[in-house]
């Protein structure tokens, strides 16, 4: 970690990139009705303005000799040892990160005013959205990994309103806190790994605990490692956390556009790529980062193919790519920066895709359902332009941005050069062929092929409010990739932060690669048209099918496992003990009560009534008493 | 040639008090014209009554103990501030006797006991406005007892009291005006108990007399100290202990209690409750402490025993009672065990502070008791005291005051600070534990949990419960309370108040006077 | 300054006040609870100005006074706080304004009078002031008891349907932990008596006593017991679940939010410092109480279908973190503590206050009843959303500080029982979560929107078995401006002190560490 | 040592007169078997009385009659009341007062 300075000028002033969103929260929340007017413009503006300030303190930032700058702020918790003080770390990896937020989360917001124009909630939505945007500079701009588990909540919150913005659908509401609890579970694992971290080294800044850290036992390490894993999982809907995610496209699609392509789900990636230095020190826990990686990104593919909710396939796509993301970062060192560049990369296109899609969902009425589409690229020839580069750019066309990024991630891992290199590399391969088949099934249900619209909808391209913002994303998606692998190269920015780039020993060289991923796109591509694009799509989806589409169509079963292995037995232990509860701790009480009842009325019997019985007792207690003390005195 | 028994007067003069006033008592009963007797009786028994605190008080000042009447009495401190107690309770108690505005035949007591119950003439005599006035020079007398029975310093003295004491309230227990079946069959109770009891006293008195060769408690204390302890002596005091734990209802001489608290007439009761157990206890801590305080070491154990006993008895059968006065009664066998638990803080050397928080209890518990049981009479119906517990539901709305007041004494006796009852307690169970019989306040502290329970049921009804008979528009009636209850009330509830919330000088009294001579 | 009675003023200008509105003429309601407001309000000056007094960095107990009072029992009756005792002090006045505000409609059981209640308030409110300024043992004792009264006559008089048996039920609990802890009371007056010459109840001569291991366990036990009642922990807990759904939410606020708080404030100011070598010999025990009492109760709060009782559930969850804190023996948990009894106090107050308002509008306690209310009332929601996240300690909200404090304090220490308890955390987020969608969230339905009874909305089952208050058009569903006046102040606690709970933290440390220090430096 | 003749049958008078207490009905009766009891306690004081060679214990005998007739009018007189109510001396039938 590198040496921090005090931050002056415009960089002083960077905790207004989460003060300006924050405050425009405020004002929607606070203002109540008399803000509905306006209240989305400023929604729009605070955003705006924090990526034109992110802008200005990258530039600064760039300017400096040390590019790192530290804002102190206040003293949050102190108390013992414990010495916790609120401040941002303005750095490379966090200003990539706040440009990414800021600029794609402008876009969106731009998008969101044409979007959400007749909802009447639109101002609590952009309030939301602010929120969001907030929280989220909050996670990659703090300086301590409080800082970050504060932004991290903040996120888990602001995704759960905006999941269940249209609360009066169960549906969005389940899968709002379906999406929090999952956070949640996360979110322990970076809790114990910050408790870990002051309890070994009694500090929680990253300049502390990067400090530390080698001082540690690497038992430690790796647990620390792991536990920040758990948490970015839950974050990024990795394996096994990952079944949040695509129920989260209960919300409006630009929230689907924010969390998947700008904030939420790019956490994971950003909390592992911060902690780099600790990663570097545990073998297992990258081992362990990899293979996730690989895993989901195995298991969003195949999901991805099956469904027919244009949504849920973008989503699980989303799963699939931060799968290679985790790949990329768990790499270490040699990763890090592929990773980050496919997580740039990926932001433009997959805004743009959602943004797409919300504009083809805004033509069809809202419905999702890609078996009653088709044929739409000449009513929707914006949409179907952009839509389209997206399309081209995460499958990895040659020379679009997805080609370079994912490209560099393979590349990087067979330069591994050992089994787990070449399984993961092999499967990340093959993942490759299955997003172009499942983007190509999408492109051609919606696009081409016979229009199977219901009737009564007439679809028509969206305001230029929302087009305007794609557009922009297109040519985001188009050239990000070549501009950060090549002509900008992110490595030198980065520099800072990982280290100067080692040269690594190509096991195969990069044309190969290059040459072979394009091969195995295509043949997605094509296989996609044999089963899709010639024949008649049926407008209900086929029943008898075999167990694979099955298994896929249930996103291999991710939800029944939890359903079965955590929710039932959780909602059988509850019953249970609410039954041992009244029965048997209230009971115990009560029980003792209504013995000491009991035994009153029984013994109340020896009150007889009779004189004689009486006298009896008394007879009897002075026989009793003149013994005791006879025994007393004798003994 | 025997020469006359040295008396100082001075310190007989409580005792002349009360006795004086109730032979004029029995004059009056007999010469006086029935229409006007009733305030002169009631005048003459207030006379002796508060004369006699009124000497014992000024008795304290500056006084010497001593043991006067040829060593039969002992007046020291703790004589005179039980005298002065049972004086004091004794008059609150011969107000309740003497309150006229409660019942509408103006009395408590029947006019005359001869009648038999339920015969034409006993159903006319029950409205007439003429009152019996006997009962006066008979409590007088009975307070009297219980002032000679604590001051007694020798067995026979101490027996003859106990018989002055007990006659007379075997007689009123037996004279209530309404009710008159239970309340005769709770005199004939009490009077054969009673009897079968005082026989058991008697009989150790001459086993101790034959083991010792005397029954002055000094000479026995110093016979036992020389001569050890033989089994006579030792029988001796299990069969006067069983005497005396019979008139301080401790289980498992208890029996008698409930019959006769609910049979008896309401003051009557109250009397019995408040002075009969500063009475009996007096003599119990006279005679063990005196007499067998070297022999503590036989009696400990039992007393420990009986202590418990009592308690669970009283507080586990109390649960179930649905008669407030019996309720109270068994209340009255719970606090019996506690006072002993006080008993048991008897150092070993004598000292300790046992003496004091007994005695300190004692008082507490006949102000609070006398002013429970004062409450009782203000709650009616068609014939007489209202006393199941279902008539009291939802009093609270009906009579505030009522209510409060009885609130105040019932967390008294549960033993709630800021309330006399927790002093008391708080006295009793700190010497206990003093003395290392933490177990025995344990149990005490649980004992008064359970018992706080059917105190609380009280207030539940009173407070938390729709008033009774409210649909049938009938139920019991709150009586206008005449000066004389009023009185007793004012002073009990605002004695139970201080002594709760600043018990510091009565306290210190207790601590000076706990002292015994001989 | 410091030498003003500040103390003494805040008990008895409550109980004065409860005096006085007790005394006003039957009807006077309206007077009676302005003059109660009036009072109260006057009482957070008091506290608030004391807290000017109080001095940060000076000695341990401060603004002490001490009047001999039972001369024979070495009583005397002796103020004075700490920090710890200080912040509760500050939440018991802001807490009783609040409560008053929003009992100012409540529809009370038969010929029931508002004055009596909010007399009662009055003093109750008296007697907590009284508990946590008194630095005499006995004196700690009396009013430790005393607080029954007025509280049973809450719950019994003004409560629910089934209040009479909660009330007795919580009295009796109460007065058994109690009189236990009156026998240790007396046992430490004892030794004092034994090792002093004299026996004192002085908390500051008591804490020199060094008592032997074998009589400190015992000590030890009398007290934990009342206090785990009190706290309450598991398995002393079955009283809450019923007395906090029974009593009117202006009593269950207070019996949360600060009745009970004198169990875990008495384990930290007697239990620990009185007898060190017991609470060390007693941790590992409480702990598991502690650890297992957050599960069980996170697990038993899903059950519920009763709101009150699930909030009560969740609090005897949140008592599990508290004792964690404070048998952790380390600084920052123990501070963590403490300021969790304060935020605790403020969101599931507030918690308590917002279901309250919702079962003022339905009459109903079952969540089954409720459905969508957010559509139709959205401040309301907002509130409800706002404690809820406030309880399950949302960083930003001020019980985040607290519960964070606790875990990472103990850590260290008690790494196993911490990370059991972290996992907390998630029942925490399912709990609130669940009764915020049942209620709030999804199509509008249950008794607040069944226009007519025709047709009753899906599980009405219990809504007509509890219904106790007249049920409300749907105009009115919102909040009020008078409920909106007294969410606010609560809310905005909560947003501060999440963002910026220094101030309290350096009130508290000080106090602490020298309980800590008391312990003998368990704490490096 | 003779005396202890007198001592026994005085104990086995106390027992007889405590058990008649518990056998017998009538009230009456019941009474007068206290009266034995007191009497068998008057005849060991007098032993005893004589065995210390002192006069106290014939002189509490003398108390003791006195009380015992005291007690008489006292106890005939209760009994005397509740017999003309109820008809019966029968201490069993006066049970209204129990549990």
């Amino acid at each position: 970690m590198s040496e921090v300075l005090p931050a002056e000028g415009l960089l002083g002033a960077s905790w207004l990139l989460i003060a300006l969103p924050l405050a425009g929260a405020a004002v929607l929340l606070l203002g109540g009705r008399r803000t509905d007017r306006w209240g989305h413009l400023l929604g729009t503006a605070t955003v705006v303005a924090a990526f034109v300030l992110a802008l200005l303190c990258t530039f600064q930032l760039a300017g400096l000799e040390e590019r790192s700058a530290d804002v102190d702020l206040f003293t949050f918790i102190s108390t013992g040892d414990l010495d916790v003080r609120a401040g941002l770390l303005f750095d490379p990896l966090s200003a990539i990160f706040a440009l990414l937020i800021t600029g794609v989360g402008s876009l969106i917001h731009v998008y969101s005013i044409g979007y959400m124009a007749h909802d009447p909630a639109r101002r609590r939505f952009f309030a939301y959205l602010n929120l969001f945007v907030a929280a989220m500079l909050l996670l990659v701009l703090g300086n301590s990994f409080v800082a970050l588990y504060v932004g991290w909540e903040g996120v888990g919150l602001a995704s759960y309103l905006l999941i269940a913005f249209w609360y009066t659908r169960p549906a969005a509401a389940t899968a709002a806190k379906k999406a929090f609890i999952m956070n949640r579970v996360g979110d322990v694992g970076l809790a114990l790994a910050i408790f870990l971290m002051f309890a070994q080294l009694g500090t929680t800044s990253y300049a502390g605990v990067f400090g530390g850290v080698g001082t540690l036992a690497g038992g430690t390490i790796t647990a620390i490692g792991l536990l920040l894993l758990l948490g970015a999982c839950g974050k990024s809907g990795q394996f096994p956390l990952q079944a949040w995610l695509p129920d989260a496209m209960e919300g409006p699609t630009p929230v689907s556009a924010l969390i998947h392509a700008a904030t939420m789900v790019t956490a994971g990636v950003y909390l592992i790529a911060r902690s780099a230095p600790i990663y570097d020190l545990t073998e297992t826990a990258r081992t362990v980062v990899m293979a996730i990686g690989a895993l989901t990104l195995l298991i969003g593919a195949i999901a991805g193919c099956a469904y027919d909710d244009i949504k849920k396939v973008l989503a699980y796509s989303t799963v699939s790519q931060i799968g290679y993301m985790f790949l990329a970062v768990g790499l270490g060192p040699a990763g890090y920066v592929a990773g980050l560049a496919h997580l740039l990369a990926h932001g433009f296109f997959k805004a743009g895709l959602f943004l797409g899609a919300g504009s083809v969902m805004h033509a069809m009425n809202d419905s999702v359902d890609m078996r009653r589409f088709g044929g739409l690229w000449k009513k929707l020839p914006v949409t179907f332009v952009t839509f389209g580069l997206g399309y081209l750019a995460l499958i990895g066309f040659p020379f679009l941005s997805g080609y370079f990024t994912k490209d560099a991630i393979i590349e990087a891992t067979f330069d591994r050069d050992d089994w787990l290199g070449w399984t993961t590399g092999g499967i990340a391969v093959l993942a490759a062929g299955l997003t172009a088949f499942y983007m190509t099934r999408l492109m051609l249900m919606t696009f081409f092929g016979r229009a199977r619209w219901e009737e009564g909808v007439h679809p028509h391209e969206s305001p230029s409010v929302m087009t305007a913002p794609m557009v922009v994303l297109a040519v985001g998606s188009v050239f990000s990739g070549a501009l950060l692998v090549s002509i900008f190269p992110l490595s030198d920015w980065l520099e800072p932060v990982f280290g100067e780039p080692e040269e690594a020993a190509h096991v195969i060289a990069p044309a190969t690669i290059g040459i072979a991923l394009t091969v195995i796109m295509l043949l997605g591509v094509l296989a996609a048209w044999l089963f899709v694009g010639r024949r008649e799509v049926p407008v209900t989806a086929p029943v008898r099918v075999s167990p694979v589409t099955r298994a896929a169509r249930n996103a291999l079963y991710a939800d029944t496992i939890n359903e079965s292995l955590f929710m039932r037995p959780g909602q059988w232990l509850t019953r249970a003990l609410v039954w041992v509860d009244n029965r048997g701790v209230d009971g115990a009480v009560n029980g003792l009560a209504a013995t000491l009842g009991g035994s009153s009325s029984r013994l109340g019997r020896a009150q007889t009534g009779f004189v004689r019985t009486y006298a009896l007792g008394m007879l009897g207690g002075a026989v009793l008493v003149a013994g005791a003390l006879l025994a007393v005195t004798a003994g | 040639m025997i020469e006359a028994p040295d008396l100082s007067l001075a310190a007989l003069a409580p005792l002349l008090f009360v006795f004086g006033a109730a032979c004029i008592g029995v004059l009056v009963e007999a010469f006086w014209p029935r229409e006007s007797r009733h305030p002169v009786q009631v005048t003459v028994a207030l006379v002796g009554t508060l004369g006699a605190l009124v000497t014992t008080l000024l008795l304290t000042v500056d006084f010497e103990r001593e043991i006067t009447a040829a060593g039969a009495l002992a007046v020291d401190g703790p004589a005179l501030f039980l005298q002065a107690t049972i004086a004091g309770l004794g008059a609150l108690s011969l107000l309740l006797f003497a309150e006229r505005a409660l019942d509408p035949a103006r009395s408590a007591f029947v006019v005359s006991a001869a009648v038999p119950a339920g015969s034409p003439r006993d159903r006319e005599l029950l409205t007439v406005q003429r009152v019996q006035t006997e009962v006066y020079p008979l409590a007088t007398f009975a307070i009297g007892g219980m002032m000679l029975f604590v001051a007694a310093n020798d067995l026979l003295i101490m027996f003859v009291a106990l018989e002055v004491l007990s006659l007379p309230l075997y007689l009123i227990s037996g004279l209530a005006r309404r009710r008159r079946l239970l309340s005769q069959e709770a005199a004939v109770k009490y009077f054969l108990l009673g009897a079968f009891a005082s026989a058991f006293f008697l009989y150790g008195l001459a086993l101790v007399y034959g083991a010792t060769g005397s029954v002055r408690l000094g000479d026995i204390r110093s016979a036992s100290l020389a001569g050890g302890t033989d089994v006579l002596l030792v029988l001796g005091l299990a069969l006067l202990v069983v005497g005396l734990l019979f008139k301080a209802s401790v289980a498992p001489f208890h029996t008698w209690t409930p019959d006769v608290y609910q049979g008896a007439p309401t003051p009557v009761t109250a009397f019995m409750a408040a002075c009969t157990k500063v009475a009996a206890f007096g003599a119990i801590l006279r005679l063990l402490y005196v007499a067998f305080g070297t022999a503590e070491w036989t009696w400990r154990p039992l007393v420990y025993a009986v202590a418990i006993v009592s308690m669970v008895v009283g507080a586990v059968l109390g649960l179930t009672q649905t008669d407030l006065k019996r309720m109270l009664a068994y209340s009255s066998i719970a606090h019996a065990g506690f006072l002993l638990t006080g008993v048991i803080g008897l150092g070993a050397a004598g000292d300790g502070s046992g003496l004091a928080a007994t005695m300190f209890y004692l008082l507490t518990y006949g102000l609070t008791t006398l002013g429970a049981f004062a409450v009782l009479t203000l709650v009616r119906d068609g014939d007489g005291e209202a006393t199941h517990l279902s008539q009291w539901a939802g009093l609270a709305s009906r009579s505030p005051l009522v209510a409060a007041v009885m609130t105040l004494f019932l967390l008294a006796l549960a033993g709630i600070p800021l309330t006399a009852g927790f002093t008391g307690k708080f006295a009793v169970f700190r010497a206990a534990i003093e003395e290392g019989a933490w177990p025995l306040a344990l149990v005490a502290l649980l004992a008064s949990a359970v018992a706080a329970f059917f105190y609380l049921r009280v207030i539940v009804l009173m407070y938390f419960s729709p008033p009774a008979g409210a649909e049938r528009g009938q139920g019991p009636t709150v009586g206008v309370p005449g000066m004389p209850t009023t009185i007793v009330l004012a002073i009990t509830a605002t004695a139970t108040l201080a002594l709760g919330i600043v018990p510091g000088s009565v306290l210190d009294l207790a601590e000076r006077a706990a002292i015994f001579v001989g | 300054m410091t030498d003003f009675p500040w103390l003494l003023l805040m008990i008895a200008v409550p109980a004065v006040g409860a005096a006085v509105v007790a005394a006003l003429p039957k009807g006077r309601d309206l007077l009676a609870k302005q003059v109660a407001l009036g009072v109260s309000l006057v009482v957070l000056l008091l506290a608030v100005l004391t807290a000017i007094a109080f001095d940060t960095g000076g000695d341990r107990f401060q603004l002490t006074s001490s009047v001999t009072w039972i001369e024979d029992f070495g009583v005397s009756f002796a103020l004075g706080i700490d920090g710890i005792a200080l912040v509760m002090l500050l939440l018991i006045g802001v807490l009783v304004p609040v409560v008053i505000g929003a009992s100012w409609n409540d529809e009370l059981p038969e010929q029931r009078s508002m004055k009596a209640y909010f007399a009662w308030l009055l003093l109750l409110e008296a007697m907590m002031v009284g508990v946590f300024a008194a630095t005499d043992v006995f004196l700690f004792y009396v009013f430790f008891e005393a607080m029954l009264v007025p509280m049973y006559f809450i719950i019994g008089s003004f409560g629910g349907p089934r209040r009479q048996y909660a009330a007795v039920k919580f009295f009796l609990y109460s007065l058994v932990g109690g009189l236990i802890m009156l026998a240790a009371v007396i046992g430490l007056y004892v030794v004092s008596n034994s090792q002093l010459g004299e026996g004192t109840f002085a908390f500051d001569a008591l804490r020199q006593l060094d008592i032997d291991p074998g009589v400190q366990k015992l000590l030890f036990l009398g007290f934990f017991i009342a206090f785990a009642i009190k706290a309450p922990l598991v398995p002393f807990h079955t009283w809450l679940p019923d007395s906090g759904s029974e009593a009117p939410i202006g009593g269950a606020v207070l019996l949360v939010g600060v009745l009970d708080k004198v169990g875990t404030f008495g384990f930290l100011r007697y239990c620990l410092p009185l007898f060190p070598d017991a609470s060390r010999f007693f941790a590992p025990f409480v702990l598991v109480l502690a650890v297992v009492g957050i599960l069980y109760a996170a697990l038993l709060a899903m059950g519920q279908s009763d709101m009150k009782r699930l909030v009560s559930y969740t609090s005897i969850s949140h008592f599990g973190f508290i004792a964690l804190g404070i048998f952790a023996f380390t600084t920052e948990a123990a501070t963590g503590a403490v300021l969790y009894m304060v935020n605790h106090g403020i969101a599931t107050g507030l918690l308590f206050l917002v279901v309250g308002m919702l079962i003022a509008r339905g009459g109903s306690r079952q969540i089954g009843d409720y459905g969508g209310v957010a559509a139709k009332a959205p401040l309301l929601a907002g509130a409800f959303l706002v404690a809820g996240l406030a309880s399950l300690a949302l960083p930003g909200t001020n019980s985040f500080v607290s519960e964070f404090l606790v875990l990472i304090g103990s850590f260290p220490e008690e790494p196993v029982f911490t990370i059991i308890a972290t996992v907390g955390i998630i029942l925490a987020a399912l709990y609130i979560l669940l009764m915020y969608q049942r209620t709030m969230h999804g199509p509008a339905r249950g008794v607040l929107l069944q226009e007519d009874p025709a047709e009753p909305a899906p599980g009405t089952g219990g809504a007509t078995a509890v219904l106790t208050a007249p049920r409300r058009s749907l105009r009115v569903l919102d909040l009020s401006r008078r409920e909106l006046a007294v969410v606010t102040p609560l809310v905005a606690l909560i947003i501060a002190l999440g963002v910026y709970p220094q101030p309290l933290l350096d009130v508290i440390e000080p106090a602490v560490s020298a309980t800590m220090d008391d312990l003998g430096g368990i704490d490096q | 040592m003779t005396l202890t003749y007198y001592l026994v049958l005085a104990a086995i008078l106390f027992t007889i007169g405590a058990v008649g207490v518990l056998v017998r009905r009538n009230a009456i009766v019941v009474f007068m078997c206290v009266e034995l009891m007191l009497n068998s306690v008057n005849l060991t004081l007098v032993t005893f009385a004589r065995a210390t060679g002192t006069i106290d214990g014939q002189i509490m005998a003398f108390f003791v009659m006195v009380v015992a007739a005291a007690e008489v009018v006292v106890g005939l007189a209760i009994i005397m009341s509740i017999y003309r109510t109820r008809r019966s001396a029968s201490v069993d039938d006066a049970n209204l007062l129990k549990y």
